[in-house]
């Protein structure tokens, strides 16, 4: 119909973008950008959520798709009934940092199993003081925030320290908005929370990081750390999925290009981590070789792989 | 010639009313094929009576009770609040304001409908809860409390503005009568003016609750993302409503159970509101006064 | 000594004179009707008797209106307390939206008595004297307003008539009524007069003519006549009477 | 008496309550977003930087968007209140039909974005342009419209319908002259009810596809678009703090936006009012 | 009972009384002339005023009730009919109180043989008759002996008629009597007029009971006539 | 003008036809009688029925009045005074018909002089006079012309009484006309009858003018005697 | 020849009998009164004339009522031609919320008459008609709802004769004025009469007296007694009339 049609015609100028809103900032930067590049062309950008945006990625209704996870098996199943392939492409990191407010004087560092130990499952209702994690802390009441459910960084964050994903436990303080969060544990002297790098660093003067030892010694994340990855297990990549349909038009191929030249610098400025810059050069090279298909085997996730050993994998296969 | 014109336009008269039965059809019909699959399997029964609602964490529990509960939970605070308050409003600017002072305050009342209801969440979090909290130090940092608080005071315009106009049509007469006996304004107000409009300001607390029932964003910020089967006010929950915002914006696959668990939530809300609008009807059919 | 009287009462609503210097002398146990054109200034002058016009803010009254002597104006009295021996029932019947009982019983109830054989007692007493109590003695839990016109108007009635007043007013009581209902609410003044003092407006004159005792007619603010009832309508002394009353006005 | 008194100083402390919750949530809007707000922030486009953001495509969507839900829905909402009034029978389908429109306005917005998403996004085959938005808000306002305008209808005494059935009039000549016109003032106000809660919808507009950086004012109904809501929404939940300011001048900016719907409404409203009193 | 109807009633009872009143009037006078009782006549111009003040009283009653009660139909036509009656009744008083004057004047009684021969005790006997009648049927408010009187007013009306040749053959035997039968003639003329206002009132009665007009029955199209060109 | 205003106007017009008829019909019988103009006097008794038709119709449009259009006040009193007026011209009519018949009775004409001796044509005069004044004092209703009757009805009244005693003697004197006298006795009771239905009359206009009530005048003592106990 | 005629008219609100059998016959440029008491179904009756009932769903009714001869029943008429030839004044003033002018003027412009002249021509001669140019000539763009309870009504009458109707319904006209607009719209009817078949609905005894030729008396849906205005007050035929205007009724 007249919409199929339209779409055509836009698509001779513009460039849809849709899907997280946690790499939706980097997309923004990059279209800003873009716009001084090639002012003719129409980059917008949605946040409909990882979800939401494969499910119009896979309906076609989309050029590119943000992701803070892995296509899944069924959104993959529903891009190929659709006939849909893509070009999975990492762009940056979004670090979660683990933080406690400044009223807390007790907590230097937190080790992944202390904190398996506070997170998982079994916790719930039973670890309620902080003296059961660590016997040199008092016996003070444990409050806990992290992101909703629904989120791709609780997913993560289940998967890396709990070792499944959504395996926690259920009585913390959850909340979609990570600036709630902020609010919330910041006040909270018997409270930790985790969520993403960039909202600790616009509000380092409440928090206090909590470095996280994940078998080297505690490290505290930052761009540093976590791009090398010396910050494990909790760092997370951040995805775009390219339409090879689309990337037959100049424009697409253009900003696709462009983002990966571009997310080092840009990802800095809204707050994510950038990949290594060798790292990006192999991702050029997937894009430019139109590589389809994700990195991640099915059931396989992305936690406690380097990006270059996973894009290393995929060219190896 | 004019009978042709008369029947089309009739025609498209109902072609208009009717819009309003298609929407619903289409929520159904929308709500329903997903629910249908949700219940493919899940049990009905176990989503009824359970009082775990867990689909996104590794172990799934489907008993939306807590969010009913968070639901009825926060809704109920929100009345609590806006019922007293929004008629008291009401009945002051009615009975005891004098015209100037009403034809400013209620104006000024009626903008705390209009504003975005993110800000009044953020309000609620950052401003209402701290406060509540040195009160009650056992407040958690996200609490039905302070989101219903808030939410209620987002409500007061409409009881109070609608209960106003209600207030306000009741017969001069029947006040002069009230006064005739020797009422006071308090007895005035509340034994004769209050019942009289009695079905005014029904529709209007329906309306209110309504709203607050449906209500999302200050929930989804104030009063957290926990669905918990409790009725204590001071702790955090879910919404129905939050659910359903978290999931269909966030990250999860939209073709798997978790996400089609938000369509039976919806489709619980639904009915939820169908049965308040049903003893709503009820009511208002009941205590309807009629003054011609 | 007379039950009511007005001496000399100005009356301003803001800054329009509403009441020019009305002096008026009330007999107990008489009906008095207000007559005159609309607007003359009849209902504003009624309710000065029970200060139902202080619950207008532009209302500035002058002068004395005297209950059984005592200046309900002057004297430091309780207004709702003196409302209650001033019994009103208006032009259209306005019944609470409650029950038949509880219509009757709210002036008791104010008063704070809930003593139930005696709500009782005094909601029949009331009905009775209101000619009411046959029709309505078995549905006393009935809605009020499912009660006809009439009904209502004499329910008003006995409501008035249940905190005991020793004058009524009554402005304009029948005008909402079909003449049946009329007929049985002229009946109830009629014998009401025995234990009250009534004062009504009314702008049927045929309805002054026939309940009233006493005429008082009313023109721009003024109290231009006030005699006996056949006086008046047959033999007014004012030349601006009998124009009203011969229908030869304006 | 002195109950009396007790209850009026109850009273006006209940009216302070929502007063002063209103004056420090404007207080608290205004303090953090007022010194944003100039000529650039309204001129701009969206950006990464804060400090660079404007609102220029989301005001104009938001406009388009309103205008466009305006003309949708009141026409289809005072149309199918004027069925529901003044022809159709008050029989069992009527009762339906009433409780089914104050069952609709109970529905949650997002609710009404799914079904948008589905209808109008793909099933019309409408994309995620600015004509859906308006249908998707159209239909979650149009119960809002239908109470209001019912209501209104309502309160037009029938010995004015029938002054015209008796003159010779048809049912749509007395409906169009006599009936619209003489409850226009509410009709109104229930309009202005139903925008107020239009402008402010962020939830439902993201679900059929509104989305977030639009660097174009749209210039068709089949245009993509962003609305200001939704961009508040947006800067509320990005870390920097910078946006936040940003979110709080929107805001100032949005509830301009619906003080001056309101307040040519409740002009209009009056000036209607007073011609028309019974 | 409605005012109106009390009002009514009221009026009704003192029409009664005045009606019996009247009836009196006319019985003493003329026992007072045939038994010559001075002391009665004088009596009967005495309470003349009583009826006077009576005929006002409901005048100004039926007055009232016209304006402030305003009656309809069978109402009205009592209130109407009892104005006439009233009337009627007060210029029968008249009669009587000129009779009595009469008495007066013929200070020495009257020839029982002129009377005979008038038949005056005759016309005594029926207009007394003829006012018990019209006065039942106003109590009962039954036209049956309302209508009595027309039968019996014939009679009146003979001897009226017969009267003035029977008194001028008198006075032509009995020159020295000439006053008593000119007292005679003025009476017995006066008889027949009070005959006639019972007729009236006995009309008034059926015309309240039966709206039938009777009054000048016979010559009703000229009203008609009238009646037309308007 | 009123719809009230304008049936008062009619019957106010209707009220003069009736007077004047009535003033014609005593002017003609009494000219009958004065020139022993029998077809004057059937005149006068034919057009009987015409006075009685006006009573009819103008008591009927009084009744309608009263109902219909519950006239108040002055006009009230119009109405009512209309009503005591119509029947006093109706009675006033009757008495120039039965002057007419006694005028037929007396066929040769009345003995001039008899009728000099008792002031008859005196009395003629004054009758007339006051039936004229009596209709322009209703026609003007202007009290000052009603106020003339009392004077003239006096004369009236002396003329009656002297009568008596005056047609005693003339029979005396004159066996013969024996039948003429009680004739001129009779004719002579009527026309002061006449005289008292104008002063009726008068006062009626002077109550609905001035709302004073003047019947009876001095003997209203009894009438408030009589109020009180009520 | 008549100008209304009703041949035993049957009326039923759904399963309720509202007139039962009536017929009668209304000579033209005559005033006819109904009078009766509340709910005898005088409303529903008047209305017969220009179909109004037509709008009550469960409104059906049997006989004929004929128009100059024509059944507007039967005969495939346009009613809405029809009831522009019949005008109906109703109880309360209902003047549209437009200015003068286009309150006279609405009856021409929904027939799609729009010339000027015309238009200013038919509303000053109704205007006039009705007894009102004088008083609102110099304000004819005022807006209708400003003038007084009796100048409505009067306006309400002429927007009627604007249409040029050879009939006119009224349904209680004077209930809502004041005595002195009462007596105006009286004079008016009075005086339309010359022109125009009127039948009005009153519960005003006095008024169907005062003003009406004929006066047609019902009575639980039934005609009791149609005659000629005096015959019904003062001598009516039935006992039940007779009850009625006498006020000794229920
Ligand atoms: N609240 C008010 N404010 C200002 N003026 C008023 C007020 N109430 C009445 N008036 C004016 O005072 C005058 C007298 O009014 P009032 O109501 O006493 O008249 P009324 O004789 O009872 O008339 P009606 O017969 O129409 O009831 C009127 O001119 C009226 O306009
Ligand atoms: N729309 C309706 N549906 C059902 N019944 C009705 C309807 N309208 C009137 N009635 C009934 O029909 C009967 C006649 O009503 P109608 O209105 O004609 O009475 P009315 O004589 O005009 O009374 P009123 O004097 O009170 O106006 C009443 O019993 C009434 O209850
Ligand atoms: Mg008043
Ligand atoms: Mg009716
Ligand atoms: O109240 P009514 O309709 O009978 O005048």
């Amino acid at each position: 119909g007249g919409g199929k049609k339209s779409a055509e015609n836009n698509a001779a100028t513009s460039i849809k973008i849709d899907g997280s809103s946690t790499v939706y900032p980097l997309s923004e930067a990059v279209a800003e950008e873009f716009r001084t590049e090639q002012p003719n062309v129409n980059v917008t950008v949605g946040e409909s959520g990882t979800g939401g945006g494969f499910k119009k990625f896979s309906r076609g209704e989309t050029d590119i798709s943000d992701a803070s996870r892995p296509i899944t098996a069924e959104e993959m199943e529903a891009c190929k009934t659709a006939g849909i392939n893509f070009i999975e492409l990492p762009v940056a990191y979004d670090g979660l940092a683990v933080v406690v407010s400044k009223q807390n004087t007790f907590i230097d560092h937190i080790t992944v199993a202390e904190l398996k130990k506070l997170w998982e499952p079994a916790a719930q209702g039973t670890v309620k003081t902080w003296d059961q994690i660590r016997s040199s802390w008092p016996k003070e009441p444990i409050n806990l925030y992290g992101p909703g459910t629904a989120s791709g960084t609780f997913d993560y964050f289940t998967e890396a320290i709990c070792g499944k994903k959504g395996a926690s436990r259920g009585d913390y303080t959850a909340s979609e908005d990570d600036n709630v969060l902020v609010q919330g544990v910041a006040n909270d002297k018997g409270g930790l929370a985790y969520f993403g790098l960039s909202y600790f660093e616009s509000n380092s003067d409440k928090l206090k990081l909590v470095p996280v030892d994940g078998g080297n010694g505690p490290i505290a994340p930052s761009q540093e750390t976590v791009s090398n990855g010396t910050y494990a297990p909790l760092s997370r990549p951040m995805f775009i999925y390219v339409n090879t349909k689309a990337v037959e038009r100049k424009e697409v191929q253009g900003f696709v290009k462009f983002y990966i030249e571009n997310a080092e610098k840009l990802s800095k400025d809204v707050g994510s981590v950038p990949l290594q810059s060798n790292e990006y050069k192999m991702v050029l090279s997937r894009f430019a070789a139109k590589t389809t298909g994700t990195i991640f085997t099915e059931g396989k996730t992305s936690v406690g792989m380097s990006m270059a050993d996973l894009l290393n994998k995929q060219e190896g296969k | 010639m004019q009978k042709i014109k008369e029947k089309s336009i009739e025609a498209f008269l109902i072609l208009c009313a009717s819009i309003t039965v298609f929407t619903t059809l289409g929520i159904i019909v929308i709500l329903s094929i997903e629910t249908f699959q949700f219940f493919r399997e899940v049990s009905v029964f176990e989503f009824f009576t359970g009082t775990e609602w867990t689909p996104l964490f590794a172990i799934k529990k489907y008993g939306i009770l807590p969010l009913v509960a968070g639901t009825l939970l926060t809704t109920l605070i929100a009345i609590a609040v806006a019922l007293p308050l929004g008629l008291t409003i009401a009945v002051y600017l009615n009975e005891y304001a004098d015209q100037r002072l009403k034809a400013v305050i209620k104006p000024l009342l009626e903008i705390l409908a209009a504003i975005p209801t993110v800000v009044y969440g953020f309000f609620a979090l950052t401003f209402v809860t701290p406060v509540l909290q040195k009160i009650i130090p056992s407040l958690s940092g996200f609490n039905a409390l302070s989101a219903g608080l808030v939410m209620g005071v987002m409500i007061i315009p409409y009881v109070s503005s609608l209960s106003e106009d209600a207030l306000s049509a009741v017969p001069k007469s029947l006040r002069e009568a009230a006064y005739g006996m020797g009422s006071t304004r308090l007895q005035t107000a509340f034994k004769v003016m209050l019942p009289a409009a009695s079905s005014g300001v029904i529709v209007s607390v329906i309306l209110a609750i309504s709203r607050a029932i449906g209500e999302t964003m200050i929930v989804a910020v104030a009063a957290g993302q926990e669905p918990k089967f409790t009725f204590n006010p001071l702790q955090s929950i879910e919404t129905i409503t939050t659910y359903i915002v978290q999931v269909s914006m966030g990250d999860v696959p939209q073709n798997s159970l978790e996400f089609r668990s938000i369509f039976a939530a919806g489709i619980t809300l639904f009915g939820l509101t169908f049965i308040l609008n049903n003893i709503s009807y009820w009511m208002k059919q009941k205590y309807q006064q009629k003054y011609e | 000594m007379y039950k009511l009287e007005a001496r000399d009462i100005q009356l301003y609503y803001g800054q329009k004179h509403a009441l020019k210097g009305i002096s008026m002398a009330i007999k107990p146990n008489t009906v008095t009707a207000f007559i005159g054109p609309s607007g003359c200034g009849k209902s504003t002058f009624l309710r000065c008797f029970n200060r139902m016009n202080d619950l207008i803010d532009t209302c500035r009254i002058e002068g004395e209106i005297l209950i059984d002597g005592r200046d309900i104006y002057k004297d430091r009295i309780n207004v709702v307390d003196h409302r209650k021996k001033i019994g009103m029932v208006f032009q259209k019947p306005n019944p609470f939206p409650k029950s038949i009982f509880e219509n009757v019983a709210y002036g008791l109830r104010i008063n704070g008595i809930t003593h139930k054989k005696f709500l009782e007692e005094t909601v029949e007493r009331s009905l009775r004297q209101a000619a009411l109590w046959d029709e309505v003695k078995d549905d006393l839990k009935k809605s009020a307003l499912a009660l006809s016109g009439g009904q209502q108007q004499r329910l008003c009635i006995a409501r008035t008539l249940a905190v005991e007043p020793s004058v009524i007013l009554m402005d304009e009581p029948c005008s909402a009524l079909d003449p049946i209902s009329t007929a049985k609410v002229e009946e109830l003044i009629h014998e009401l007069k025995n234990k009250y003092t009534i004062v009504m407006v009314t702008h049927n004159m045929q309805q002054a003519a026939r309940v009233s005792d006493r005429t008082a007619f009313f023109y721009l603010g003024e109290l231009i006549e006030y005699d006996d009832t056949p006086t008046i309508f047959t033999n007014p002394a004012k030349e601006a009477t009998q124009n009203y009353v011969t229908g030869r006005f304006g | 008496m002195f109950k009396d008194s007790l209850f009026k100083y109850f009273a006006i402390f209940c009216t302070s309550i929502g007063l002063i919750v209103l004056a420090l949530l404007l207080f608290d809007i205004f303090s953090k977003g007022l010194t944003r707000i100039d000529w650039d922030f309204i001129t701009n486009l969206p950006s990464r930087r804060p400090e660079r953001a404007g609102i220029l495509t989301a005001l104009f969507g938001m406009m388009w968007i309103v205008t466009l839900t305006i003309l949708i829905a009141c026409p289809i909402g005072i149309a199918a209140a004027v069925y529901l009034e003044e022809y159709s029978s008050k029989n069992r389908f009527a009762k339906f039909i009433e409780i089914n429109i104050s069952n609709l306005a109970g529905v949650p917005s997002i609710i009404y974005g799914i079904l948008g998403l589905e209808v109008f996004v793909r099933l019309l085959k409408l994309g995620n342009s600015v004509l859906a938005g308006s249908l998707t808000l159209s239909l979650l306002v149009l119960p809002v419209i239908i109470v209001a305008t019912r209501e209104a209808i309502k309160s037009v005494p029938n010995s004015l319908r029938e002054a015209s059935i008796g003159l010779g009039a048809t049912p749509w000549q007395t409906i169009q002259r006599i009936v619209l016109p003489a409850c226009f003032g509410s009709i109104l106000t229930g309009i202005i009810l139903a925008i107020s809660r239009a402008v402010g919808e962020t939830a439902p507009l993201i679900v059929v596809g509104a989305l977030v950086y639009v660097p174009f004012v749209p210039q068709t109904p089949m245009d993509q678009f962003t609305v200001l809501p939704i961009q508040i929404f947006n800067w509320t939940s990005r870390p920097q703090h910078g946006f936040v300011v940003n979110a709080a001048a929107g805001i100032i900016i949005l509830l301009l936006f619906v003080f001056l719907l309101n307040s040519i409404a409740i002009i209009l409203r009056n000036r209607h009012n007073k011609r028309v009193k019974y | 009972m409605t005012h109106l109807e009390e009002e009514l009633q009221k009026l009704y009872l003192q029409m009664i009384d005045m009606a019996n009143l009247v009836t009196g009037q006319i019985s003493k006078c003329l026992s007072a002339m045939l038994e010559a009782d001075q002391d009665l006549a004088r009596e009967v111009i005495f309470n003349e005023k009583r009826v006077n003040a009576y005929e006002l009283k409901i005048d100004k009653d039926c007055e009232n009730i016209f304006t402030l009660l305003n009656p309809f139909a069978q109402d009205m036509r009592f209130v109407f009919a009892t104005l006439k009656i009233n009337s009627n009744f007060e210029r029968i008083g008249d009669n009587a109180e000129g009779i009595s004057h009469y008495v007066l004047l013929a200070d020495k009684g009257f020839d029982k043989s002129l009377l005979k021969f008038c038949r005056f005790e005759e016309m005594v006997v029926t207009v007394n008759e003829m006012l018990s009648d019209v006065t039942k049927a106003y109590i009962d408010k039954d036209p049956k002996h309302a209508r009595r009187v027309f039968q019996k007013d014939s009679i009146l009306d003979e001897i009226n008629k017969a009267a003035t040749d029977l008194l001028a053959n008198y006075i032509k035997e009995n020159p020295g009597n000439i006053m008593q039968a000119l007292y005679l003639l003025t009476i017995i003329r006066k008889v027949e007029r009070v005959g006639d206002h019972i007729t009236n009132i006995a009309e008034e009665i059926i015309f309240y009971m039966e709206a039938k007009v009777l009054k000048h029955g016979k010559k009703s199209h000229f009203f008609e006539e009238m009646d037309k060109p308007e």
